[in-house]
């Protein structure tokens, strides 16, 4: 099959949908004339014009609001928001306005759009542009949040974020859009609340997020020359969570890691853990272990960076931790 | 851009700006269904607890909503604040729903999930929205007319806010939207003086509130907002520009609250000397002299008027008190769809 | 002891702090003439003057941001705002910049000030004015984060607050202003990263956050007619977090419920939850469960409001699902 | 409010402006700094490999940070943004930590933390902060010109900001409460005409961004950005009304950037001969000619200048290389206190 990257796979998904339904917009900072500063909306303002690809003023919550409000009138507006970081200028729309429509009007709305960002975190960035906090929307009930960690993943499920009729946070890794992966030329379109189990394994489940899935593979590889035999699973979207897969896997293998790119204390992995020690207590053999960033801040200097992040060897010897 | 003042109307004109004695007549109808309502949600709340949480009423600024309204068409549509009934009733809501929805009951325009901060959401009516962040519309409007233009209708959408939410960002970023887009907004401020118990100018630095819109470059109107006639041609001017794809324009209408912020809220904040002043300019009142004095309406007539609504207003406490809770198990389906 | 409100004692710790200390000052919307919307603030601006109390316009973002400013020359600012909800108005400043300005100049600056608000669950306000995110920031790291449950702990941890040199995001529960509780008429400061064990016992761990913690208690009088004795921890702050005491109390309990007012998905509990598991898994004789409001936005209805908040009678059935 | 262009400042005002002989050559100087400063970490960057991460470049702005910091005082507040350096020397940031900070090492302004994006933090220096959030600086200036009027010093907050700044809430929220409050900020829109690709008149309607800007009820200024005189004779304007209590006051520098908004960015959306007309204005030039004109220094003064400045160019790298990288341990003690 061909291979194309990440960032390619979500230009088709958009690309596809436009052409698809005439409700498709785009609107945000970049994505026209630039073509997106990660080139993920590049030819789009050619093909679509600039009715349908518009480029906005620097007004993070305006993005977010006129996405919200032409939703409410039926467009399904997908709306970039640069770097995730940002969402924070337009949490007001994110939190207090865009997950509520549908509740706060007894079912008479519906606000069918998508909001798309991405963490920067791997890319030398620093603390106010490499943020990864998924795990905030999960207190955000109404949303739902998608995180792919593969060109596939990130093509199907853009197309079913886009088609959603609830509102779909869709966070990226910018780390990940030059890695290619597998993706037919066929249209198909994934679930959205359903995990993936990215390998399968016997001796212990390795959750892992996004960006992370990519090392927990790698981890994976490496704990299969040490004789364990791990499986990976990557939940893809959050809210909803798959947990009865991942509960599944964990009743399998009795061993859970769970492996991402929010900080340690509040992350989806908190919530995961929490989960399953409730859901598959019995099941356990070891603790969990979560396998994340520290407590602080996201430090600039490259080689500080890169021991802050979470990578293969940390998953293999966190993994290593539950045997012994 | 320009600022056009039209805060008094010469009586000779009102044929020329389409005030028929019909239009008149039936924005002081729609003015005493707000009063009336508003006085016995007052009153379920204060001396009968019927109604908890927090409640605003727009007692006093009747005139803005009515006026509005009368200029707006059915398709066009109006997202408002924790201070919406009168917005509500205005462009057409029952009552029925409305007051269920101050009672928390399913048989509310949001089924009792939204309470009186944001009854004012009824689809069907276009009455969109009502968010209770100040100027938490604001952007949401932009995006509303975007999609009717998008659409290539003639639609016009409408936000209502007060004073303090000029202060903002969302103000700021949503007035600026619409207007490098130029999208058919129409951005309604109503200010009444006071947010909660800060003075306009304690506030803000600019010139004024109408001079801070205009400056993002559309066209701005003052209209007197205790005088119905004023707002409504305020309000059809500014819908010509916007319908004719003008962009976005801005209507600034002065008005007072009778009442304190909430409920609860005695408002000793406000010099009872402006006070006076102020409820002297009922705009009730201020209407009714007119279509009287005009002999568009009797006395009796506006009795009739009067009674009827009083009808109204006491059917549709009966029907929120009959109506029952939703079940909490349903709530569910009101999160996802 | 005298007894005061919440409120007074709050009020009593901004006097005190501002007679202590010429550099405290306050800002935010109706705090001055108005005297907080929950008078909290009442008599400030008679006694200290409109340059220390200063009513602000509508602008969160403005008032967090010129709240950090002046705290990075020294001054120790207490900004309110008024609705836990309106947060996501000033979010850029609250994650982007307030964590951040001590890491981020290499420890050149330091930035002593205190963003106090309130969440109003249980006070029918509906959707937009109720929500309690407090697991938010555990994602901010460079915060700390307090949740007062008492009179006491209010007091004694706002003026610690005041006093600390990091940003503190203080957030104080509404339906709890008007509870009274004992104050002693002394001056006391109560360390900032301290749980308090509000109820010993010795069956089952009750882990409960600011309102909630209230319910625990009664939840743990009527447990107690059932014969079970349960210890009832107060985190008080959770960022620091005081893992060790809640670890503590479990190895003593081996049983534990987390109770809060967090939607259950992404909530403190499941940050609890997953350190204890990872910390005191060979302690643990059933499941930890969480007893939190379902993933909904807040539904207004004062019934169904009631339905979607725990109390009392949610955390007994909770801790008696762990002895069966 | 008044907006007052001054452009173009008339040499035989120069005296009268403050415009000495020593300023002028103090400003070259700073200038040829930023210069070449800029050049060498574009080089480090391209070509060798060096320094990694985003890396925006002042080049073709040094007027407005040389015009601005010379007429500011020691303990004036500068903040500043993703594009700091500039400010940062100006302002009197040693080369060597700033250019440590780019290689992300222990001994640069932010132990290596924060990168070329948040290089110009430099308290000792008075430059203060440095936000990549688009006008996430400007309600921190306000805050800082609140302590600095507490504490009844006559210190001034200045904070730097694009033209693409002046649509977010940020800006809106900051600029009111700076004017309803009365505080000692100078607010400096370098207006390179472009945010990116997108160019001012894309982002807003309003007539020009120093109109914006005096619509807050502050007293604006147009500079021309090229000109350091210019830059400078404004901001002296600017202070003194600040300084003397009137509140904060609002400065518009027109410029353009030499390069695109990135390293990476080669600016193709920008029409040649626009580009062509600009790098003609070179600002160094420019006051390379008057100072030469006015025989305030010879050619080979301005080599010796040069010369001086590569070689603390030159030093600042080799020190950088030198320098190590801050354990992984250590970063602990920089989130709390
Ligand atoms: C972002 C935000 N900040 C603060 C509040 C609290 N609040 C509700 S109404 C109000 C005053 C608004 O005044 P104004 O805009 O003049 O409207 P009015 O109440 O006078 O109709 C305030 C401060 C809020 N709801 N949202
Ligand atoms: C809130 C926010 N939105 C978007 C960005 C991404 N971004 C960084 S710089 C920039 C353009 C800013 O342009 P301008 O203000 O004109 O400054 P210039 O780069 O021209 O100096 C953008 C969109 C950001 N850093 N912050
Ligand atoms: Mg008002
Ligand atoms: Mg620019």
């Amino acid at each position: 099959m061909r291979e194309i990257t990440l960032a390619d796979a979500l230009n088709e998904a958009l690309r596809e949908e436009m052409l698809r339904d005439p409700d498709v917009i785009l609107l945000g900072e970049e994505i026209g004339v630039f073509g997106g500063v990660y080139k993920v909306t590049r030819g789009l303002l050619e093909e679509f014009g600039p009715e349908r690809v518009r480029d906005t003023p620097i007004s993070e919550t305006a993005i977010v609001g006129a996405a919200l409000g032409a939703s409410l009138l039926g467009l399904r507006p997908v709306a970039e928001i640069m770097y995730m970081d940002f969402l924070a200028v337009a949490m007001d729309q994110v939190l207090n306005h865009v997950p509520k429509a549908r509740f706060m009007s007894g079912g008479q709305l519906s606000a069918p759009l998508v909001i798309r960002t991405q963490y920067s975190l791997g890319r030398v960035h620093g603390s106010q542009h490499s943020q990864c906090f998924p795990s905030w929307f999960l207190q955000a009930p109404g949303l739902k949040v998608v995180l792919p960690s593969t060109p596939y993943d990130g093509k199907g499920l853009l197309k079913a974020a886009i088609r959603d009729d609830d509102p779909v946070l869709f966070i990226e890794s910018g780390a990940l859009y030059r890695t290619k992966g597998e993706v037919p030329e066929e249209e198909y379109v994934l679930p959205l609340g359903r995990a993936d189990v990215k390998r399968e394994g016997e001796d212990l489940t390795i959750v892992a997020v996004s960006r992370v899935v990519v090392e927990a593979m790698k981890a994976a590889d490496a704990l299969e020359e040490r004789g364990i035999n791990a499986e990976v699973v990557d939940p893809r979207t959050i809210q909803p969570l798959d947990i009865d897969a991942i509960v599944d896997s964990v009743k399998k293998t009795s061993r859970l890691v769970v492996a991402e790119d929010g900080n340690r204390s509040g992350n989806i992995g908190a919530t995961i853990a929490a989960e399953v020690v409730e859901r598959a207590f019995d099941y356990l053999d070891a603790p969990i272990v979560r396998v994340a960033p520290p407590d602080m801040p996201i430090p600039f200097s490259p080689e500080l960076e890169q021991a802050y992040m979470p990578d293969a060897d940390k998953v293999v010897s966190a993994a290593l931790g539950l045997f012994g | 851009m320009t600022i056009t003042d039209l805060r008094s109307i010469p009586k000779e004109d009102y044929p020329r700006h389409g005030l028929s004695g019909e239009r008149l007549l039936w924005m002081l109808r729609k003015m005493i269904e707000i009063r009336r309502f508003e006085e016995k949600a007052e009153e379920l709340y204060l001396l009968k607890g019927q109604i908890t949480g927090p409640l605003h009423l727009y007692l006093g600024q009747e005139a803005v909503a009515a006026g509005v309204m009368s200029a707006l068409e059915r398709e066009d549509m109006v997202l408002t604040t924790y201070r919406g009934h009168g917005h509500a009733i205005a462009k057409g809501v029952p009552m029925r729903p409305l007051m269920a929805e101050l009672f928390g009951k399913s048989t509310g325009t949001c089924k009792g999930l939204s309470g009186s901060m944001h009854a004012a959401i009824y689809r069907e009516r276009g009455v969109l929205f009502a968010s209770a962040i100040v100027a938490g519309g604001v952007p949401i409007a932009t995006g509303v007319a975007l999609a009717m233009k998008h659409r290539g209708t003639r639609n016009v959408a409408t936000v209502f806010f007060g004073d303090g939410a000029v202060n903002i960002g969302s103000f700021h970023e949503g007035l600026n939207l619409a207007a490098v887009w130029g999208l058919p907004v129409l951005f309604v401020c109503e200010n009444n003086l006071y947010a909660m118990s800060t003075r306009v100018e304690e506030a803000m630095s600019s010139d004024s509130i109408a001079a801070r819109a205009s400056s993002y470059g559309m066209k701005t109107f003052i209209a007197d907002g205790n005088d119905a006639a004023s707002v409504y041609v305020a309000t059809r001017k500014a819908l010509e520009g916007i319908r004719r794809g003008e962009g976005p324009a801005f209507l600034e209408c002065r008005t007072y609250k009778m009442k304190g912020h909430g409920v609860y809220d005695k408002a000793e904040y406000r010099p009872q000397e402006e006070e006076a002043r102020w409820l002297e300019r009922d705009p009730i009142e201020i209407l009714k002299a007119k279509v009287l004095r005009d002999g568009l309406i009797e006395e009796a007539g506006i009795e009739k008027i009067e009674a009827e609504v009083e009808e109204t207003v006491g059917e549709s406490v009966d029907f929120s008190v009959r109506s029952p809770v939703l079940a909490f198990e349903e709530l569910e389906r009101y999160v996802y769809s």
